[in-house]
């Protein structure tokens, strides 16, 4: 019997390597795409909820995530278009000028 | 309840409005669009003069809604008589300062035409709202954009006038605020409610030492903006730089404010301090009378000159409030109407010569009348209208205020009336130093006369002069069911007569117990309002 | 059993893609390990009964934003290697420490928690099916917040247009 | 003729037509027509007018009409309590006394408008126009302050014919003397208009009305205040402080010989025919009021004669002709104040009527000559006129005679009938009338000698190199006409002595009386004011007669006088004025009142003016000044503090947190993966935290 459980699990484990992505790869592509890991994990707790508490409303949230996913990859991805055109580069350790 | 009030009231707003989203470049849309609004506020407002109705004593148009509630604070708006001329008077000088300003202006236009519409929009907000705490928020929002056209837009000394102006009035405030609130808490410590209501605030008797100090609160902030003597100092420096629009309106419609506020707030509101100030006031009004009229005539600066003539009128003006009866008043409430029109008309006029010759010193003119025959002409028109000539309007005001003030105490009238021979005196010496004679400056030989833009800026002023001269009788109309109002709580005396003379008389008991209330039944009496015997070859009494 | 089966084979499918999109070299290979990961997700989605979730992500995630990620890696022609330089400040190591942390919480709070069974559902939809559902909430109680969405995803479009164009 | 308002209506339409159109667009001589055209119809309307008030049923003497609300009815104490009420409409009234007025002011006016379009030829196109627009004005304020039947409506006139002449003294307004001249007359007037507005303040609160008809019965109602001073006397007394204004009476009288800036025939209109008289007028308007007022009608009566007796003084001495007309002017003005002031309201009012005929005829021939010497008006340069200007001589001559007093001309019988009153009233005031009498008649024969008769001096001298000599028919007619009423219009009030009807006394007389109808025409019982005369009995005939003849040998004195020092001895006036040096300069300089006014007065407001606006700038704004210097000195302390103390403790706060945030500062990388790493350790502790304490 698979309870709601074992999807959060399996939801944590796909964060935790998002989070893993996040902090260890210089390359920011994989660090978005590593995000976009941390953000499916989310949808799927919402999902299994939804389908363990019978309630639709779940779904309705993840469809939001998605669509927040959708921009951020779309903004994000435009913003790192621009600092490439700038620096020729996409490490994410070259990306220090904003501090202080 | 309609919002025909908050109409008008938001019309110079949203022009200000719409001015924020034209590009600073592009001056003559600037200039088109606020005098196209202003046009349409004073458009707008003109019905009103029509549609109100001048036989029901009560506030009219009125608009209420919550505005703090937890306060009591309301956005509470309407009119009576005095509100109404006032308020046309508003938006007739806000179109006139307008108009006048459209070559005058070269600089920093989008900012001048936006400081000019929001103290439009402050002024209407405090002659209309019926709420005292609304009331101080407009009375505050003009103190800014007249602070601004006056420190940006201003002459030679703008900065040191314009804080003066700014500080002076402020400190006013601040006492007046400081009345209200204790009022406003008075109110709430007898009845339980927390309001700033003066309608409410009008029917409800408070307590004789709140009453005094009250007073004392109110009169500190509106006699420095009537200006009264001996707060009257602010004034000469902020007219004299003030730029010709700004002039206009502070003396046009700014000044009316603070005896506005002695006719809306601290007569009907505190009757009992009004008789025991009464004296003491008045010595400061018949001072202000003479001592304007001679400083007046001192002046080598033209503006200044009317700025100590504008101390002098007011003066005047706040003497027939003193009156405490009809006439005394509605002479004052018709003097504050008139004096707009004359001395804004004397600002407007001053303020042709110095687009043309950048100067106000009275010697650097002379013989204008030579050069100038049209302006010459108006300038004589308005002169006689200042100095109060019978077939004008400023007599009829000042006859009504002296009739009035003369019943009230006859020395008084006596020393008032002086100031109409002084008025001459200065006005006339005016005229002479810089119309007649000879052209004996150079700089003024080419001046041209007025053109078509100037001459439209006068002409409703000179019909409204001659108008209210010759028939006045449609203004005091409006004025009559608000004067007794007033009347009724402060002079509660002269109640029992419109009875007498109105037909259906109350019981004797009624009248007793609340002579006003009996009055206020006895006004709507005869479908034409006034069931008084036609005077003329009447028996004597 | 026939659920166990299908959970178990894709929660390691999930999990092993994951693993691959964040350890490939290839940045390329990255993306398209990420999109079998999406599919994966959707799969479970489908496991779960929610069908129109399923069609999103796949439709969304698996056919735009993936395909949006391969074109960024095809722009950026990359002249160095991409992570050539490294920065010593950066801690790496003590992030995964941190994540492993994080998994073991967030295990412990899966343990913990025990969510009450289907409490209701107070049948407030009038309609039946999974998308029917969906969209009938979408457009009765979350209406504005749907709006909402589509104003910033109006905003995110503009946005990456403004970035992205060379010369406004 | 429904409408007296259309009287000056019509003066009015002339004056906006000029203004508005005329001072752009008119030639010279259509702006003299639309003026001249103007005046006349209103001269044919009041003729009208006048036949329809002589043709009103026995008992009924005035015409009433209201046109219109002007302010509306407003609720006012009066002294009985407050149940007074005070409305005043635009009211005109025609009664004897204001048909004798509006004829005067429409019929001199008409004449004196036909000879200005003459006189003022010289002057520029718009010149001219504003002229006539200035004339046509001041006509109709005369007519509105003759018509109106209220005291306010009455000062509207009063206060407008003040504006006009103000503008008229001031035409020339390049000239500075002119403008000063028309200033101060505007503001000695407004002096006493103060006055007079007090009183009608007074008469309101008296009476709760300012209807002049219900006044006057309201005023008779009340007791004749012989014995103490009442509110009747103050009333009065305002009445009369402003009527000194307006008729240039002591002591305000200063204003009228500087008036003479003004082109001539204002002189002759407003200074000499209407204007001034209209303080006369209104004394007679409310001759019921002042005759319940006897101190103060001794008080008239004596201002009046003093102004009488003093204007010829200093006529005597005067070498500007028109400047000898102004004094006379103010003299004649004396005489009909005295004639009021002794109760003869009809002769003061007669003595108005024949005065405007031979003053505006004075007036006018000296602006003929003026007028032929091209600008001259000192007499010292002119002389021997008689030949080269015939028809002014003539009828500058019969105007001479007529107010010298020399039977049958005008001036003959007014005079007489006035120092025939104050004989019987006041001996005093007879006495120092007839000694003015006898002054009139000297400068009035000294003008006509240094004028017309001996040689050519000065500007006559030169002139006479072949100018033209009388000037054109447009003036001459006028001169003409007026001659013939100063000849003729002493007839309408021929005495009873002399078997005459006096009849202009009987018409008036219902204008006189309260409550016409109580006292019917037929009983001519002695009544308020006009009690004596009719009701005289036939032995007064003699004294009536004796007094005649002695006023005529008075006048007749004072020609030969002037005759003697002036035509046959012409040296003799300069030792005179060597000889009696002292009262000479005293009179050349008009008992140096001017130079006491400016001292005083005018001096005195001025420097007060100058003085206050000191104080103004440095104790009234001084205090402000000093509050807000007060309030910097008060701020700088502060601020002293503020650096010091306060901002010492917040530095020393900030100086510890910067120190303290250079270790901070490190965690600031600038590295995206430690922020991130950061946020994972919160989220770490966090739901450590949350499993802990679950």
């Amino acid at each position: 019997m698979i309870t709601e459980t074992h999807y959060l699990v399996l939801s944590a484990a796909l964060f935790a390597i998002g989070v893993v992505g996040v902090m260890v790869r210089r390359n920011i592509v994989v660090v978005f795409m590593s995000i976009e890991l941390m953000l499916n994990a989310v949808n799927i707790n919402l999902v299994a909820y939804s389908h363990h508490l019978q309630h639709t409303v779940g779904q309705v949230f993840a469809v939001f995530v998605i669509a927040v996913a959708a921009a951020e990859a779309a903004v994000g991805l435009a913003i790192l278009l621009a600092f490439y055109r700038n620096r020729e580069t996409v490490n994410i350790d070259d990306m220090n000028l904003m501090k202080w | 309840m309609s919002h025909y009030l908050s109409l008008i009231l938001f019309t110079p707003l949203v022009g200000a409005g719409l001015l924020l989203f034209v590009n600073r470049r592009h001056e003559s849309v600037i200039r088109w669009i606020a005098n196209a609004v202003a046009l349409a506020g004073f458009a707008v407002s003109l019905p009103l003069w029509f549609i109100y109705d001048r036989t029901s004593p009560a506030y009219q148009f009125t608009e209420r809604l919550p505005w703090i509630p937890s306060i009591g604070a309301e956005y509470f708006v309407g009119i009576d008589g005095f509100s109404l001329l006032l308020v046309l008077l508003t938006t007739l000088m806000g179109l006139l300062a307008m108009v006048s300003s459209w070559t005058a202006i070269r600089e920093r236009v989008k900012e001048y035409y936006i400081c000019l519409l929001v103290l439009q929009a402050g002024m209407l907000g405090a002659f209309m709202a019926l709420d005292f705490l609304l009331f101080f928020v407009f009375w505050e929002v003009m103190l800014v954009p007249m602070y601004f056209l006056i420190g940006v837009w201003g002459s030679a000394n703008r900065l040191y006038s314009a804080i003066k102006f700014f500080i002076y009035t402020l400190v006013g405030s601040v006492i007046l605020l400081l009345g209200i609130l204790a009022l406003y808490f008075s109110y709430r410590a007898q009845t339980g409610v927390y309001s700033f209501d003066i309608t409410a605030y009008q029917q409800f008797g408070f307590d004789p030492a709140v009453q005094w100090w009250a007073f004392l609160a109110l009169f500190i902030g509106f006699a420095i903006k009537v200006p009264l003597f001996p707060f009257h100092t602010w004034l000469p420096d902020a007219h004299t730089d003030a730029p010709t629009a700004g002039s206009v309106i502070l003396a046009a419609v700014l000044l009316k404010m603070g005896t506005y506020g002695f006719i809306r707030f601290s007569l009907p509101i505190l009757p009992d301090a009004t008789h025991q100030f009464v004296p003491y006031v008045a010595v400061l009004c018949l001072v202000g009378v003479v001592y304007g009229a001679l400083v007046a005539m001192a002046q080598q600066d033209w503006k200044r000159l009317i700025a100590y003539s504008s101390v002098s009128h007011m003066a005047m003006v706040m003497l027939g409030l003193l009156a405490l009866n009809p006439v005394g008043i509605t002479g004052s409430i018709l003097q504050q109407i008139n004096h707009g029109i004359s001395t804004g008309a004397l600002f407007l006029l001053v303020g042709v010569v110095y687009e043309r010759r950048h100067t106000r010193e009275i010697a650097e003119y002379g013989g204008l009348s030579a050069v100038m025959p049209v302006y010459a002409t108006v300038f004589l028109v308005m002169t006689m209208s200042s100095i109060g000539l019978p077939a004008l309007n400023g007599f009829i005001g000042e006859f009504l205020i002296l009739q009035g003030v003369f019943v009230a105490h006859k020395v008084w009238a006596a020393v008032a009336a002086s100031g109409i021979v002084l008025g001459a005196a200065y006005m006339l010496s005016l005229y002479q130093r810089t119309m007649f004679g000879t052209v004996t400056n150079p700089k003024n030989d080419g001046l041209a006369d007025l053109g078509g833009r100037e001459l439209l800026t006068f002409a409703p002023l000179i019909v409204l002069a001659v108008w209210i001269g010759l028939y006045p009788k449609p203004f005091l109309d409006r004025l009559a069911t608000s004067v007794d109002r007033v009347i009724a709580r402060v002079s509660p005396e002269y109640g029992p007569h419109a009875m007498v003379e109105c037909g259906a008389a109350p019981t004797a008991e009624t009248a007793k117990t609340n002579p006003a209330a009996a009055f206020l039944t006895a006004v709507p009496c005869g479908p034409d309002g006034k069931p008084l015997p036609q005077p003329g070859t009447g028996a004597p009494r | 059993m026939g659920e166990v089966v299908g959970f178990y084979v894709l929660a390691t499918l999930i999990l092993v893609f994951a693993g691959l999109v964040i350890t490939a070299r290839n940045t390329t290979h990255s993306v398209l390990f990420l999109m079998m990961d999406f599919l994966s997700v959707a799969a479970l989605y489908v496991l779960l009964g929610a069908e129109f979730v399923a069609v999103i992500q796949i439709l969304v995630y698996a056919g735009g934003i993936v395909v949006l990620y391969l074109f960024v890696v095809m722009l950026v022609n990359l002249k160095r290697p991409p992570e050539s330089y490294r920065d010593p400040r950066r801690q790496g190591k003590l992030g995964v420490v941190l994540a492993a942390a994080v998994l073991v919480e967030m295990v412990a709070v899966a343990g913990y928690s025990r969510v009450a069974p289907a409490p209701v559902a107070a049948a407030v939809s009038p309609v039946v099916g999974n998308t029917e559902e969906v969209g009938w909430l979408l457009y009765t109680q979350y209406l504005i917040p749907f709006e909402l969405a589509s104003m910033l995803l109006l905003v995110a479009m503009v946005g990456a247009i403004l970035l992205s164009k060379r010369e406004l | 003729m429904d409408s007296l308002w259309l009287i000056p209506l019509l003066p009015a339409l002339g004056a906006a037509v000029n203004g508005l159109v005329g001072i752009r667009l008119f030639a010279k001589r259509t702006a003299g027509a639309v003026a001249v055209a103007a005046m006349a119809a209103a001269f044919g309307l009041s003729v009208l007018a006048f036949v329809r008030l002589l043709q009103l049923p026995a008992g009924v003497h005035e015409i009433n009409q209201v046109l219109v609300d002007w302010l509306p009815a407003m609720p006012l104490a009066t002294h009985d309590g407050p149940s007074g009420i005070l409305a005043v409409p635009w009211g005109f009234r025609l009664d004897p006394l204001s048909a004798v007025m509006l004829l005067v002011v429409t019929g001199i006016g008409t004449i004196i408008h036909v000879y200005s379009t003459a006189y003022m030829a010289h002057e520029p196109r718009g010149g001219v126009a504003r002229f006539f627009c200035y004339l046509n004005l001041f006509c109709f304020f005369m007519l509105t302050l003759v018509l109106g039947n209220n005291f306010l409506v009455m000062f509207v006139g009063w206060e407008g014919v003040g504006l006009c002449s103000y503008l008229l003294i001031g035409y020339w307004y390049g000239k500075t003397p002119a403008s000063d001249a028309g200033r101060k007359a505007f503001v000695t007037n407004r002096i006493g208009d103060w006055a007079f507005l007090l009183g009608v303040f007074l008469i309101f609160f008296t009476f709760g009305t300012l209807d002049f008809r219900a006044v006057q019965e309201a005023a008779a109602a009340m007791p004749v205040e012989a014995a103490g001073w009442g509110v009747l006397s103050t009333i009065a007394l305002l009445l009369f402080v402003g009527a000194t204004g307006k008729s240039a009476q002591i002591p305000l009288f200063v204003w009228l010989p500087d008036a003479m800036e003004g082109p001539t025939p204002v002189s002759a209109l407003i200074h000499a025919a209407t204007m001034v008289t209209a303080g006369v007028y209104m004394v007679g308007r409310n001759a019921v009021l002042f005759s319940q007022a006897p101190m103060v009608m001794d008080t008239v009566a004596v201002v009046g004669v003093l102004t009488a007796l003093m204007a010829a003084t200093i006529a005597l001495v005067q070498t500007d002709i028109k400047r000898v007309l102004a004094y006379s002017t103010v003299s004649q003005l004396g005489y009909m104040f005295a004639a009021m002031g002794v109760g003869a309201f009809a002769a003061g009012t007669f003595h108005l009527l024949t005065h405007a005929f031979f003053k505006a005829l004075l007036f006018l021939g000296s602006g003929s000559v003026i007028h032929a010497l091209a600008g001259e008006q000192d007499m010292r340069r002119m002389g021997g006129l008689r030949r080269r200007l015939p028809i002014t001589y003539a009828t500058m001559l019969v105007g001479t005679l007529a107010i010298a007093g020399v039977p049958p001309l005008s001036g003959f019988f007014s005079k007489d009938e006035i120092l025939f009153r104050a004989f019987l009233e006041n001996r005093i005031v007879w006495a120092l009338a007839a000694l003015t009498a006898l002054l009139t008649a000297f400068y009035m024969f000294r003008l006509m000698a240094m004028t017309f008769f001996g040689g050519g001096r000065g500007a006559t001298a030169d002139a006479g190199s072949g100018r033209p000599g009388e000037s054109p028919a447009a003036m001459t007619g006028p001169l003409i006409a007026l001659a013939a009423g100063a000849v003729l219009a002493g007839f309408i009030g021929i005495p009873g002595a002399l078997g005459g009807g006096n009849a202009i006394e009987h018409f008036l007389e219902p204008s006189f009386s309260a409550s016409l109808p109580v006292v019917p025409p037929a009983a001519a019982g002695p009544d308020a004011s006009a009690g004596h005369a009719a009701g005289g009995a036939p032995a007064s005939d003699g004294l009536a007669l004796g007094l005649m003849l002695f006023s005529v040998a008075v006048a007749g004195l004072g020609i030969a006088g002037a005759y003697r020092v002036y035509v046959q001895r012409p040296g003799l006036a300069a030792v005179l004025a060597e000889r009696f040096a002292a009262p000479h300069r005293l009179l050349t300089h008009q008992y140096y009142v001017d130079a006491l006014y400016d001292a005083t007065v005018v001096n005195g407001t001025r420097a007060t003016g100058r003085a206050l606006a000191a104080v103004d700038r440095r104790v009234v704004d001084g205090t402000v000044a000093g509050a807000s210097r007060l309030t910097v000195l008060g701020a700088w302390v502060a601020s002293l503090t503020d650096r010091t103390l306060v901002d010492g403790l917040v530095n020393l706060l900030g100086w510890v947190s910067q120190e303290g945030s250079f270790g901070f500062r490190r965690l600031q990388t600038g590295l995206v993966q430690n922020y991130a790493l950061l946020m994972l350790v919160g989220i770490v502790l966090f739901v450590g935290v949350y499993l802990v304490v679950r």
